[in-house]
């Protein structure tokens, strides 16, 4: 076991995870930040997204110990007190999600794509979350979300 | 996975008949292969096979067991091999020695298994393995008959 | 970095280094790899940082897949530039390197057809001293490569393409993110004195052979040649017959082999095109 | 990425607008709970060793070694657990195999560990050894005589359905008949026969199979959490495999993170069980996602065969589907009590046909058990009905548009699932001639490597049964208790919607409580889009109560009679002294404080499939690169045939959701086997469609009379996906020529059969010698 120090939505956090622990498995087992998915868990799928540093990861594929020093955002950390980002509200307004569980992947790659780039076009979008896959909703209510906050900057 | 080939050696029959039984040269052709005790003269065998598979180091020991065989003509042998950490591998090989004058050709069929952590994520990785050790196997095979003679 | 390499020494391969980890760490979570200690290579500050030198761009093999394909300097390679575009996805990209993606030799990756189009060079170092190996003789197998288990990749430098010449990456895969079921580089150095004329064209092929080479052959049809659409196709009959594919789940070794001479002629073409524009651009 | 065309919900208040789902916020901030998300104290990890061989004798287990491995709790095999087997309604499957493997992937052992890397690590050590046997893969090949039989003790297996048939391997065999189809090939003058086929796909819901399960050590009551929407018959399954009365397991609905009809079965439940039992502690097992394409329970591979008769002029005489659904080695994933695919019945397609005759059969092979996936069966067997009208069209040079049209179903129609009574309200026509429209279909100028295709289905809304609690608090909050889970659908936020229209409260007055299985007896759960006609009608029974009750006091509070008493905007007003009223909270404090709190209950059960049924036309538009053969889709013009829609945004949802599934069926997804074992373990591997898959979709609803549902809506989970695969297949070959009757519809393929088209042979469909049958 090894002692971790992380930033962590902004606060920071001590922990003890194993040498090679996982990002994913830290926040998910060790500190309890279960909003962060579980998914393929071979950097496919998404639904572990995070941000590092502003940038869009897979914490499936990032080692813990690599985070120190590093910024980490996660979907918790997307409402500022209690208050629900823009693109947490156009997600629900679009109907950018439906089982959910995509969508904090979904919601940190987009918030990653719109920090760097603010007003994305359509080819744009579909480059900034093609490492995000969602089976439910057809992307359409993504999309739109997306494009909507977009505009809203 | 099914891999099947032939090799056509300088040689007759009889001669790589007799080399497929000289199983110290045999199993240098085998890479990966450390060393072989032979259980049963001519039926059973337990190689010591240590190969990477990329990054994926695997170590067996492999039980070669002679199923059928036809002298001169045909051999059927099914190997086993479990690590405890990556999984196993089980094959099964058909060898027809098919003479062309004071030459022959090997016609080779094998039907290679894998379970366990390599036959999930590591699948992809043995699927090319596989290949390459069955085309080196071939190759060293050759050579190696044709060499000493 | 010291450190590194004496670990790298002392414990060979079971002391693993690690670069943008996406391909490791799933071995690693599946127990397929366990080494006995981890190199962080992010630590190292020499593996950092990509510099445009007079006629080389120097990469460190840490640079992000990102960075590579956002890179200004990148651009005087096209083809890498184009590669580094078409890997993975946003988050792959984002943790991956240029260094993990070449020692890692996987099947279909974007990037090697293109570092063999510009020539590059590979700088590995060990304890005791340093090598520099052409990408050509870089790759030796599936999954495998020259680098010895007490050497690292530190970086990879890139020869600028002259003025006037173009280089195209292109790519056939199932759907967009995935490897390539054949990946084609070619890189166009036109004869300034014979108009029309290529002094040289490279071509590099990726997914289709147990490791990404140059067509010596195709090449050698086309250099000092009129750049006719009869020679182009010829060409690239030729590149598909040095292509060794092998069958997986997503294409079969043959359908590989046809896709190389598809992908070959319109790489060309493609590449025929951008120096056509700039002669016009200039004119 | 689409225009909508869908007019406003008449006149309602609530129903009809575009609600976000009410479980939304908790979804975007992290907060939903999936059973993955239920951490519990001293919770351990249950891993599973699984069959590498598709079908072996088990010679022996050793299981010491890995006893022995620090840190593992527990070790079970077979032995250890009783000797029962499982299933939804056959029950075929052992919860740990015995004596006998019957596919990849089959679970053998389980191992407990404080630490997942442990557990993971000890399965490894578990020594087993086999004899292998011989397998049988294609279920052509099984129904043979000699075949490997995969189950001799089929006979003794409870839930069997009664066979039509004794073939082997056979455990299903449903048959439909309308007039005599020998007859009407003889009276026929063209008769096509074709065989399609197609590939298992996985339902790829992002979250994995998850099971969480606690026994309370004082009462002995079992605690579950899993990612399962059927939580009554699960608590009965369980309880049959496990052996501890239904009364003493507690079901906590949790979140689910996508189902498609992927997430009824038992999965791991019962080694939780046996684990927790063991070792006092919590156990939790979540399958990796190389497990779920391993051993999950994807949609059938098939083999089918169309043999349809038509007149010279177009009319259809008759039609004979044979389906061979690759079922795997067990039937316990399939829900219905046929053990069969419910699509079997549409088999003929929506025409009308005087001759029809169905055959579907569940055949085992040794290969992973299939489950259900959105309209199962349908899905399949349409791919292969209207592939093969393109094919006749073709063979008659007639528009498929005009063939279509003119056998398009009408009213009163006899089809093998309405009988002879046929359907009322048939929209088959309006479907097509509205995408002909929309799509411009006869006015599309063909250019080179472009084509389009048309495609036409439909289906029913399943039936069942529910139950719904309804309570109003004293701050006059009314509140709903149900036990089905919202799958993401958006079932949830309609039913609020609907009890704030009828209560003319504002929706934000309206929660909904998901409860546990102790709240209700029994119920069907989520599935065959039954949720809002059925669940919707059992919370439409429970508001009348309410009302009638709420009157009743409100008559007593107010000292008038209860038929004075006007239910308006959420008041009530008593009709002579409109002055005189009162609100909810009111009515509600005082009936809490004379301790009959406001609350009813109802349970509703269809059992009836009603008579309406949904049709679905789509036009597709494809360009192929005819050197790599890469399909490039265009565009999808998508028509439904719809009544009142609940909620546009989560109508919209399900048709863009149902079309996307539909295009990487036809594509790209394929868990690719080699004997027996899946080769694409990830989703790398297994490709379901990427954002940038992403086409141009147009969407048009056709507005019918009433529908059988609340609100007269219809169904449209799954009315969304059948047509697209069969509408791509026919615009690749409008497009190039080349007639693809395998899925999945992939650029190699093309590639193969431009290079092989044979130049007599024009792609039409076979066509045998009539009479001769």
């Amino acid at each position: 076991m090894a002692k971790l120090k992380l930033q962590i939505n902004g606060e920071e956090i001590e922990t003890e995870a194993k040498e090679a622990a996982l990002l994913l498995d830290v926040l998910r087992e060790g500190l309890g930040l279960t909003g962060t998915k579980r998914g393929c868990e071979t950097s496919h799928c998404g639904a572990c997204t995070v941000s590092m540093d502003g940038m869009a990861v897979h914490s499936c594929v990032v080692l813990a110990a690599r985070c120190e020093g590093k910024e980490i955002t996660t979907v918790e950390g997307l409402s500022q007190n209690g208050e629900l980002s823009e693109l947490q509200r156009l997600f629900l307004k679009h109907g950018a999600l439906q089982c959910g569980y995509c969508t904090p992947g979904m919601l940190m790659a987009a918030t990653a794509l719109l920090r760097r780039n603010p007003n994305p076009g359509l080819e744009e979008i579909k480059i900034g979350l093609d490492g995000n896959l969602c089976r439910c909703t057809g992307y359409t209510g993504i999309f739109e979300a997306i494009q909507a906050c977009a505009r809203g900057q | 996975m099914r891999f099947e080939g032939n090799l056509l050696i300088t040689r007759p029959v009889e001669r790589v008949w007799e080399f497929l039984w000289d199983i110290e040269k045999m199993s240098r052709c085998i890479p990966g292969c450390q060393g072989v005790k032979t259980l049963v003269e001519r039926v059973k065998y337990e190689l010591s096979v240590k190969d990477n598979v990329g990054p994926i180091t695997v170590q067996f020991a492999m039980l070669a067991d002679v199923k059928k065989m036809e002298p001169f003509k045909r051999l059927e042998i099914s190997l086993e091999g479990k690590d405890f950490k990556a999984g196993g591998v089980r094959q099964t090989m058909v060898l027809a020695l098919i003479p062309k004058g004071n030459q022959t050709e090997i016609d080779f069929e094998t039907n290679v298994n894998v379970f366990g952590r390599l036959g999930t994520l590591g699948y992809p990785f043995v699927k090319k393995k596989a290949e390459a050790v069955i085309q080196e196997f071939g190759e060293k095979v050759k050579s190696a008959i044709e060499a000493n003679s | 970095m010291e450190e590194a390499l004496s670990e790298r020494q002392k414990y060979g391969s079971d002391a693993m280094p690690i670069a943008g980890g996406q391909s490791l760490l799933v071995l690693l979570r599946n127990k397929l790899v366990d080494p006995k200690i981890l190199i962080d290579l992010e630590r190292l500050a020499e593996l950092h940082g990509l510099q445009r030198q007079a006629n080389v761009i120097s990469i460190g093999a840490m640079t992000t897949i990102f960075t590579l394909a956002s890179s200004a300097d990148v651009e005087k390679a096209a083809p890498l530039g184009q590669a580094a575009a078409k890997v993975g996805s946003t988050a792959i990209r984002n943790l991956g390197t240029i260094g993990g993606n070449v020692c890692h030799n996987e099947l279909g990756a974007d990037p090697p057809p293109s570092l063999l189009v510009l020539n590059a060079v590979a700088e590995l170092r060990r304890k005791d001293g340093t090598r520099r190996v052409p990408l050509g003789e870089f790759f030796r197998s599936y999954f495998e490569t020259v680098v010895a288990p007490e050497e690292l990749l530190c970086r990879i430098e890139v020869p600028v393409l002259p003025n006037g010449a173009a280089g195209v990456y292109l790519k056939h895969a199932i759907s967009s993110e995935d490897l390539a079921i054949a990946g084609v580089a070619v890189v166009i150095i036109p004869d300034g004195n014979k108009g029309g004329a290529a002094r040289e064209v490279r071509i590099g092929l990726g997914g289709v052979a147990s490791v990404p080479f140059r067509a010596a052959k195709a090449e050698r049809t086309l250099a000092g040649a009129v750049l006719k659409d009869e020679a182009i196709r010829e060409a690239a009959e030729i590149a598909s017959s040095e292509a060794d594919p092998m069958t997986d789940p997503h294409a079969s070794a043959d359908y590989r082999r046809k896709m190389v001479k598809v992908l070959v002629r319109r790489a060309i073409v493609a590449a025929k095109q951008q120096l056509e524009r700039k002669s016009n651009g200039k004119a | 990425m689409q225009t909508n065309k869908h007019a406003k919900g008449r006149g309602f208040s609530s129903v009809g607008k575009p609600a976000p789902r009410i479980e939304g916020t908790r979804k975007v901030s992290g907060k939903a709970l999936y059973t993955a998300d239920t951490l519990l104290p001293d919770m351990i990890w249950g891993k599973v060793l699984r069959s590498p061989y598709p079908h072996a004798r088990i010679v022996r287990i050793d299981s010491s070694r890995a006893k022995l491995q620090p840190g593992v709790m527990a070790v079970l095999t077979a032995s250890d657990i009783p000797n029962v087997l499982t299933g939804r309604r056959l029950q075929d499957m052992p919860m740990l195999a015995r004596d006998r493997v019957r596919f990849i992937g089959e679970k053998v052992a389980v191992v407990a560990a404080q630490d997942r890397d442990v557990a993971e690590e000890a399965t490894q050590m578990i020594e087993v050894e086999y004899q292998e046997l011989p397998a049988v893969f294609d279920p052509l090949v099984a129904i043979t005589e000699g075949a490997p039989q995969l189950h001799a003790e089929l006979k003794s297996y409870k839930g069997l359905p009664k066979l039509a048939s004794s073939i082997n391997n056979v455990y299903s065999h449903d048959q439909w008949r309308i007039g005599d189809v020998e007859q009407g090939f003889r009276d026929s003058d063209h008769v096509f026969e074709d065989t399609f086929t197609t590939q298992h796909v996985h339902q790829s819901y992002l979250e994995p199979h998850s099971s969480v399960l606690s026994i309370d050590k004082e009462t002995g009551v079992v605690h579950v959490w899993v990612s399962n929407k059927a939580p009554y018959q699960t608590k009965q399954s369980l309880s049959d495999a496990i052996g501890v009365p239904a009364a003493k397991i507690v079901i906590h609905v949790s979140a689910i993170g996508g189902d498609f009809g992927g997430k009824g079965a038992l999965m791991d439940l019962p080694l939780c069980y046996f684990l927790a039992q063991r070792t006092g502690r919590p156990v939790r097992m979540i399958m990796t996602y190389s497990e779920e394409l391993m051993a999950g329970n994807p949609r059938h591979a098939s083999v089918i065969v169309v043999k349809t008769g038509v007149k010279r002029d177009g009319a259809l005489v008759a039609r004979q589907v044979r389906a061979f659904w690759n079922g795997g080695a067990y039937g316990a994933m399939k829900p219905i009590p046929s053990v069969n695919l419910p699509g079997a019945v549409k088999a003929t397609g929506a025409y009308r046909i005087p001759n029809v005759r169905i055959d579907s059969y569940a055949v085992y092979t040794n290969s992973v058990p299939c489950g259900h996936f959105r309209s199962p069966g349908l899905v399949q067997l349409a791919f292969a009905g209207e592939s093969q009208m393109d094919m006749i069209a073709k063979s008659l040079h007639v528009d498929p548009l005009d063939l279509r049209l003119q056998n398009a179903l009408r009213d009163g129609d006899p089809t093998p699932s309405e009988g002879k009574n046929g359907m009322v309200d048939v929209k088959c026509r309006e479907v097509l001639e509205s995408v002909a429209d929309s799509a411009n279909w006869k006015g599309f100028k063909k250019s080179p490597g472009v084509g389009r295709g048309l495609a036409l289905s439909y289906r029913n809304v399943g039936i069942g049964d529910a139950n719904a609690r309804l309570s109003v608090g004293p701050d006059g909050i009314v509140s709903l208790l149900i036990t089905y889970a919202d799958t993401g659908t958006g079932a949830h936020t309609i039913l609020c919607q609907m009890i704030a229209e009828l209560l003319e409260i504002p929706l934000g007055q309206v929660k909904l409580e998901v409860g546990t299985t102790d709240c209700f007896r029994f119920e069907a759960g989520t599935g065959a889009s039954r949720v809002t006609f059925v669940l919707g009608q059992a919370v439409l029974n429970a508001v009348d109560k309410l009302k009638a009750l709420i009157r009743d006091w409100a008559a007593a509070m107010l000292g008038v009679s209860a038929q004075e008493i006007a239910l308006e905007k959420g008041r009530l007003v008593s009709k002579r002294q409109r002055s005189r009223s009162l609100s909810l909270a009111q009515v509600a404090a005082a009936a809490s404080a004379s301790g009959e709190p406001l609350e009813v209950e109802s349970y509703h059960e269809a059992t009836e499939t009603p008579a309406e049924g949904v049709f679905t036309a789509c036009v597709a538009e494809v360009s192929v690169d005819t050197e790599t053969g890469q399909v490039h889709l265009r565009e999808l013009n998508t028509v439904h045939d719809v009544a009142t829609i609940l909620n546009p945004v989560g109508h919209q949802g399900q048709i863009d959701g149902g079309i996307i599934q539909g295009v990487g069926y036809a594509l790209t997804e394929e868990m690719v086997m080699e004997d027996g074992r899946v080769v694409t373990l990830n989703l790398g591997e297994y490709k379901i469609p990427n954002i940038k898959d992403l086409s141009p979709l147009q969407t048009t609803l056709v507005r019918g009379n009433a529908g059988a549902a609340p609100f007269q809506s219809k169904e449209i989970g799954e009315s969304a996906i059948s047509q697209v695969a069969p509408a791509i297949a026919n615009a690749v070959y409008d497009a190039v020529g080349v007639r693809i009757m395998d899925l999945p519809i992939t650029a190699e393929k093309i590639f193969r059969a431009l290079r092989d088209r044979n130049p007599e042979d024009d792609a039409s469909s076979r066509e045998v010698v009539p009479g001769i049958v």
